[in-house]
């Protein structure tokens, strides 16, 4: 009884070091933007306002967690040679339901959205993460890990939001911050470069504070 | 002949005069042991009494071997204290006195065979340079040229200039080129290169060659390193059809003939150079006659040779920084006394320049056509920057070489593809890193990359060659224990 | 053979469960989802015929408004939209017809609204456009498009068509200013509004006939 | 010594090691590299060097940009050195910080890219405008690709095009017509434009309208446009200067401008409506300014000669192009964008080459 009971501390405990770490790898130390520089099509196109970022943002957390956990539960019956579609399927089940509930009850944020909902299909954030992560794990750890990289994701696109918005039209979330009288709307970051350059420097900033390990040779 | 662009001729201060002195014959003569690339096995004892004009070392090279002859009589101390280079042998002398060795002959009635080895005795061989080997030619008979090309053209700022040399030992230079049809191919040409061929010393030599038919004058521009063996056999590929890429040619330059005609006709051995003692710090820009191992020293005058002062052996380019103890070798042709630098300039920068020569016609000197480099020093007269591709090193580079984007491969250390690019045909002549204004060390980079490149060659063929002796090791070994089985 | 059926097996169920959520979920959503696409097109109308109604209504209370107040009519080439208040006249009130043609990055759409004369404008409004921001992205903007009303649409040699002229030019009643610095998409502008002329001109005369 | 040499020598001990100000050092050492000249021995051959260096070379660009200088100066007043106070003050700047933090050097480059940016810029611009405009250039053209020699575009130009895509209005709003006469009220309206300066538009948005100024106020200058570019003769002159020095590519400067002539002289026989005549096309705008002293840029340009003439001829090209076909007016600024991206390309076509011809010599 004791020895179950033991055995079953040390599994939680294990697992709570390997989740806390999963949930590093997805937001900082393999963030999917910030050092894979993966996904970034979508990133450059919904971040001119931050709540459009924050609305892709949550897409991408609830499409990546509920699409990794049911990947990683079906991981063991799915036939290998057609897991590619299986994810795909997979993928677009869940973001057509988010696309579609969006155009129900938030109809102005799906405009604004446009395609890139959609889109989320063919990010290879979560493709990346399905092959990479779901098919070799336990449902709750790549459940943590879909939402971990989601959530790495949403901060990135958050940050290149807000500056954006605050530089480009002068808001945060549709309230002014700084008055027209004073501060000249920059239009460069309301276009799709001003995310280039954003999320360039903001990939510089990173790397300069914490320098990416060079890989080893083999 | 055809020159590719590229090239390029600084004004300098301290151009030696026609005026040839005869440097003091001194009582102790130093001879390196090392030269062209050989080291030279002593062939005397210490203590022991020679001769003028007999071997004091031997070295084999190419088929055969080469000597350095005594530059005069005396008794022989050897000194390899220095570890550093080869050692050298001492001669104390005890008679200055040049007399011939051996009889003489006619060109008509002298074999080939017989020149290289009075040549290769009187150190005379190691003077010619082989587009086959790339340095001296064989001495074994192996490669007889189709071309000869004599060179009277010296630009690097200062060697010793042909027409001095034709104007001192002028019989001497035309007895060479008598004999040397010897050494060619039957109906094998001769050319010689002159800067301007209306030159009254121009006129003069082809009066003198006039009767030879196979002796061709060509005209070359006055743009260093227009004397680099290299480029001149790539301009004489790519004007003369008749000349093959298969086809041999030897250079030697006027002084190399001289010595040849010298030592054919009266059988004196190579015992003394003329030498031009120049540059911004020469205080007496002249020619020197100097005895073959007279120190350095001795060819300066007074105060040159100091704490202020760096004496190069060799011109401006390619000189390389000697001390007190140098002595004369047996190929050298030049001297070059270059200040160093003192105190800062103010505004430098933003002067109009009358004082200073550029590759670029930014300064005003262009303006005058006296002006020279005044201020040419060993100072790099700027600050190290990184490259800006400005393209002055590939306007300069008399090989048609991309030097910029050379230094591109080799600083992220992509080796292979500079040797692509081709960074074997560098022939160091120094003008990238001359002309280069962000300072960078073009040359120094590009010959350390040769190296490299050569050794890893090397252990690469190295590697291959053990990897099939071990092979053919195995081999033999199997069939040894099929045989043992059988 | 055996994995062969076994993954035609899974690829059934797993298609079957897919489609049966992604049915669901569309059917759900269908009814909000097609009355906020038909509100928002509306919505657009509205405004520009300057029919009164609350900017924050439901898609549902749009759908009224504009279903009780304008008449879709469409002759020949031209769909007209006319504003014929409930319970006020029988008369259209203002007339819509839709704009649409190629800007400079991109297509423009617009809606513009005429008084019953059919040569008068009564408001203009661009709803879908690309144009450089800060330029020719002007054109959606409230001080552009409120220069159009009360202008006509018809110069004053009847020939139908409109004119952006350059700032500081004299204006009539047949022209407003250009952006600045939008040469082109003012001149993409122009182009559409004359297209648009010559389709509310012929509709005028088979009016002008009827009458 | 004189009174420079003496104050940088009394204050040289705050900078060396263990002094109070020792992380300043990179200020302290370029202003001591500026005024005296810097030795240092060469350790290897050749032992003497040619006298050009970097601050020479740039420094001739500097003297070639001062007739246009000048005559930005008498056309549109005193607010020009306004500008180019501003930038320099700004773009320094970064610049210095940058040193500081890589504890490198400062180099001599921003002294171009600084004196160019406010040249390119229209007459009416707010300063605030042109400090965030040179920092942007030199910070995201330069800085992040890790500075001088390495930066891939042409940090004036990535300023610029900031300007133009971040504030269109603004920028558009701000040519002014030249007023060359009255000094005075140029002075007192500082640092803004007088209110009475006449906007107009600059002949390259006039000819759009179908107006061709005439070609002589376009080669004086006397027309709105960006400050440095709008003179052609002075263009000119500071052209010829750079090339008799031999600092600009001649070769960059032919190709742009004899295929830019040549494809407008093709498409104005083609399309004379859309196209300008090849002669008002060439003497507007800022073609040969940017042809000149832009495009000329090594760092960003090809690294190869022979690459530089296909770079001239992208440049001359697009800017062609974009002029006559796309919805801006002026295209030099992104033909020579687009020409840096091309660069490195073109040099990898000519090594190729070279490299063909060296496996025969080898």
């Amino acid at each position: 009884m004791t020895a179950t009971n033991r055995v079953s501390v040390t599994c939680v405990g294990c697992a709570g070091s390997k989740c806390r770490e999963t949930i590093r790898a997805g937001v900082h130390t393999n963030n999917p933007i910030l050092v894979q520089v993966i996904g970034i099509c979508s990133a450059l196109a919904v971040t001119s306002k931050l709540e459009t970022a924050l609305v892709m943002g949550i897409a991408l957390i609830l499409t990546a967690t509920l699409s990794c956990f049911f990947m990683s539960l079906i991981r063991n019956i799915t036939p290998p040679r057609i897991r590619m579609i299986v994810e795909i399927a997979l993928i677009s089940v869940f973001v057509i339901c988010f696309d579609q509930i969006l155009k129900a009850v938030y109809w102005d944020m799906s405009k604004q959205l446009g395609p890139y909902v959609g889109l989320i299909i063919t990010n290879c954030i979560l493709m990346g993460r399905l092959e990479g992560f779901a098919l070799q794990n336990p449902p709750l750890l790549s459940l943590v890990d879909g939402f971990a990289n989601g959530l790495g994701y949403a901060l990135v696109l958050a940050i290149v939001g807000c500056v954006r918005e605050l530089v480009g039209s002068g808001s945060l979330l549709g309230f002014a911050i700084l008055p027209e009288s004073v501060y000249q709307t920059n239009l460069l970051f309301v276009l799709a470069p001003g995310a280039f350059f954003t999320m360039g420097l903001l990939i510089w900033i990173v790397n300069a504070a914490s320098p990416p390990k060079p890989e080893k040779k083999p | 002949m055809k020159f590719g662009r590229g090239g390029f001729l600084p004004r300098v201060p301290g151009r030696p005069s026609r005026h040839v002195d005869a440097a003091p014959l001194p009582e102790r003569l130093v001879v390196e042991l090392r030269r062209d690339g050989l080291t030279y096995v002593p062939a005397v004892r210490d203590s022991e009494r020679v001769a003028f004009g007999a071997p004091l070392a031997w070295a084999e090279a190419n088929g055969g071997r080469v000597a350095l002859p005594a530059p005069a009589a005396g008794t022989v101390t050897i000194d390899s204290s220095d570890t550093g280079s080869a050692g050298s042998v001492v001669l104390n002398v005890t008679s200055h006195d040049i007399h011939p060795l051996g009889t003489p002959c006619t060109p008509e009635r002298t074999t080939a065979e017989a020149m290289r080895q009075a040549l290769a005795e009187a150190g005379i061989w190691p003077l010619i340079w082989s587009s086959r080997t790339g340095a001296m030619p064989a001495l074994d008979g192996s490669e007889t040229p189709n071309r000869i090309l004599v060179n009277f053209v010296a630009a690097e700022p200062f060697r010793a200039r042909g027409k001095v040399i034709w104007g001192e030992y002028g019989q001497n230079v035309t007895a060479g080129l008598r004999y040397l049809p010897r050494l060619l191919t039957e109906y094998g040409i001769i050319n010689l290169t002159l800067t301007e061929l209306d030159h009254p010393v121009a006129q003069r030599i082809r009066q003198e060659t006039a009767g030879h038919a196979w002796i061709h004058i060509e005209s070359v521009p006055v743009r260093y390193p227009v004397e680099h063996p290299r480029v001149l056999c790539q301009a004489l590929r790519q004007s003369d059809p008749r000349f093959q890429r298969e086809d041999v040619l030897w250079i030697l330059d006027v002084q190399a003939v001289q010595a040849i005609g010298g030592c054919m006709t009266d059988g004196i051995p190579l015992h003394e150079r003329v030498i031009a003692v120049g540059g911004p710090g020469a205080s007496n820009p002249r020619h020197v006659r100097a005895r073959i191992g007279t120190g350095i020293d001795r060819l300066l005058e007074r105060g040159e040779l100091t704490e202020t002062k760096r004496v190069l052996r060799g011109g401006l380019f390619r000189g390389r920084p000697v001390d007190a103890a140098a002595a004369v070798g047996y190929d050298d042709d030049a001297v070059f006394v270059l200040p160093r630098p003192e105190g800062r300039e103010f505004l430098g920068f933003a002067k109009p320049g009358f004082d200073r020569t550029s590759f670029l016609p930014c300064f005003a000197s262009q303006l005058t056509t006296a002006a020279a480099d005044r201020r040419l020093t060993t100072s790099l007269r700027g600050e190290r920057r990184p490259c800006i591709a400005c393209g002055l090193c590939e306007d300069a580079c008399p090989m048609g070489l991309l030097p910029q984007v050379l230094h591109r491969y080799l600083y992220r250390d992509a080796i292979d593809e500079a040797e692509r690019t081709g960074l074997p045909l560098c022939i160091g002549c120094g003008l990238c890193s001359y002309v280069c204004p962000s300072k960078l060390e073009l040359r120094k980079q590009f010959s350390e990359a040769q190296v490299r490149l050569r050794e890893e060659r090397e252990q690469a063929a190295a590697a291959e060659a053990a990897h099939k002796r071990q092979e053919e090791a195995f081999l033999r070994e199997k069939e040894h224990s099929e045989d043992w089985r059988k | 053979m055996r994995s062969d059926v076994r993954t035609l097996f899974f690829a059934a169920a797993f298609g079957t469960t897919c489609a049966l959520v992604l049915t669901a979920v569309s059917r759900l959503a269908a009814p909000y989802r097609s009355a906020n696409e038909k509100a928002e097109e509306m919505r657009n109308y509205l405004s520009a015929l300057g029919v009164p109604f609350d900017e924050k209504a439901s898609a549902k209370a749009l759908i009224e408004i504009f279903d009780r107040n304008v008449v879709v009519q469409t002759n020949g080439r031209l769909r007209i939209y006319a504003f014929v208040p409930a319970g006020v006249s029988q008369e259209a009130m203002a007339f819509a017809v839709p704009l649409a043609g190629m800007g400079l990055w991109g297509p423009i759409k617009g809606v513009l609204a005429l008084e019953p004369d059919l040569r008068t404008i009564r408001g203009l409004r661009f709803y879908q456009q690309e144009e450089t921001p800060g330029l020719g992205g002007e054109i959606g903007a409230e001080w552009f498009v409120r220069q159009f009303k009360g202008k006509k649409l018809v110069s004053f040699t009847g020939e139908p068509g409109f004119r952006l002229v350059k700032k500081g030019m004299p204006l009539d009643e047949n022209s407003v200013d250009a952006i600045t610095g939008a040469t082109m998409t003012s001149e993409r502008v122009q182009t559409i509004l004359r297209d648009v002329a010559a389709k509310v001109a012929e509709e005028r005369g088979r009016h002008d006939r009827n009458e | 010594m004189n009174p420079i040499g003496n104050l940088l020598k009394r204050f040289k001990p705050l900078f060396d090691q263990g002094g109070g100000l020792r992380p300043l050092w990179p200020i302290f050492q370029a202003a001591d590299n500026f005024f005296f000249s810097h030795v240092e021995e060469a350790e290897h051959a050749p032992f003497g060097r040619d006298p050009i260096d970097i601050k020479r070379y740039m420094s001739l660009v500097i003297v070639a940009l001062l007739p246009s200088f000048l005559a930005a100066l008498y056309f549109f007043g005193p607010r020009v050195l306004l500008m180019l106070a501003v930038s320099y003050a700004a773009g320094g700047l970064v610049e210095v910080l940058f040193a500081l933090v890589r504890k490198e050097e400062i180099n001599e480059g921003f002294l171009i890219t600084g004196f160019i940016f406010p040249l390119i810029l229209p007459p009416g611009i707010p300063l605030w405008m042109v400090a965030v405009g040179v920092v942007f250039g030199v910070l995201v053209g330069k800085e992040v690709f890790g500075g001088t020699g390495r930066n891939l575009f042409n940090p004036a130009l990535v300023g610029r095009c900031f300007l133009l895509l971040g504030y269109p209005a603004a920028l558009s709003k701000s040519w002014v017509v030249p007023q060359s006469g009255d000094w005075l009220l140029w002075w007192r309206a500082l640092p803004d434009v007088p209110a009475d300066a006449v906007t107009g538009a600059t002949p390259l948005m006039l000819a759009k309208q179908g107006t061709h100024t005439p070609l002589w106020d376009l080669f004086i200058g006397h027309t709105a446009g960006c400050i440095g570019e709008t003179s052609i003769l002075m263009t000119l002159i500071g052209a010829l200067f750079l090339i008799t020095m031999r600092v600009a590519s001649l070769r960059t400067i032919l190709g742009s401008v004899l295929s830019f002539l040549l494809l407008g002289t093709i498409l104005h026989w083609i399309a004379p409506t859309r196209v300008n005549p090849p002669s008002f096309n060439l003497l507007s705008g800022g073609f040969l300014f940017g042809a000149v002293f832009m495009a000329t840029d090594p760092v960003t340009g090809p690294v190869t000669g022979a690459a530089r003439w296909f770079y001239g001829v992208i440049i001359g090209g697009a800017t062609l192009l974009i002029r006559s076909f796309s919805g801006y007016v002026e295209g030099v600024m992104f033909a020579i964008l687009l020409g840096n991206i091309c660069a490195p390309l073109l040099d990898e076509i000519v090594i190729r080459i070279h490299v063909r011809r060296y496996a025969r010599e080898i």
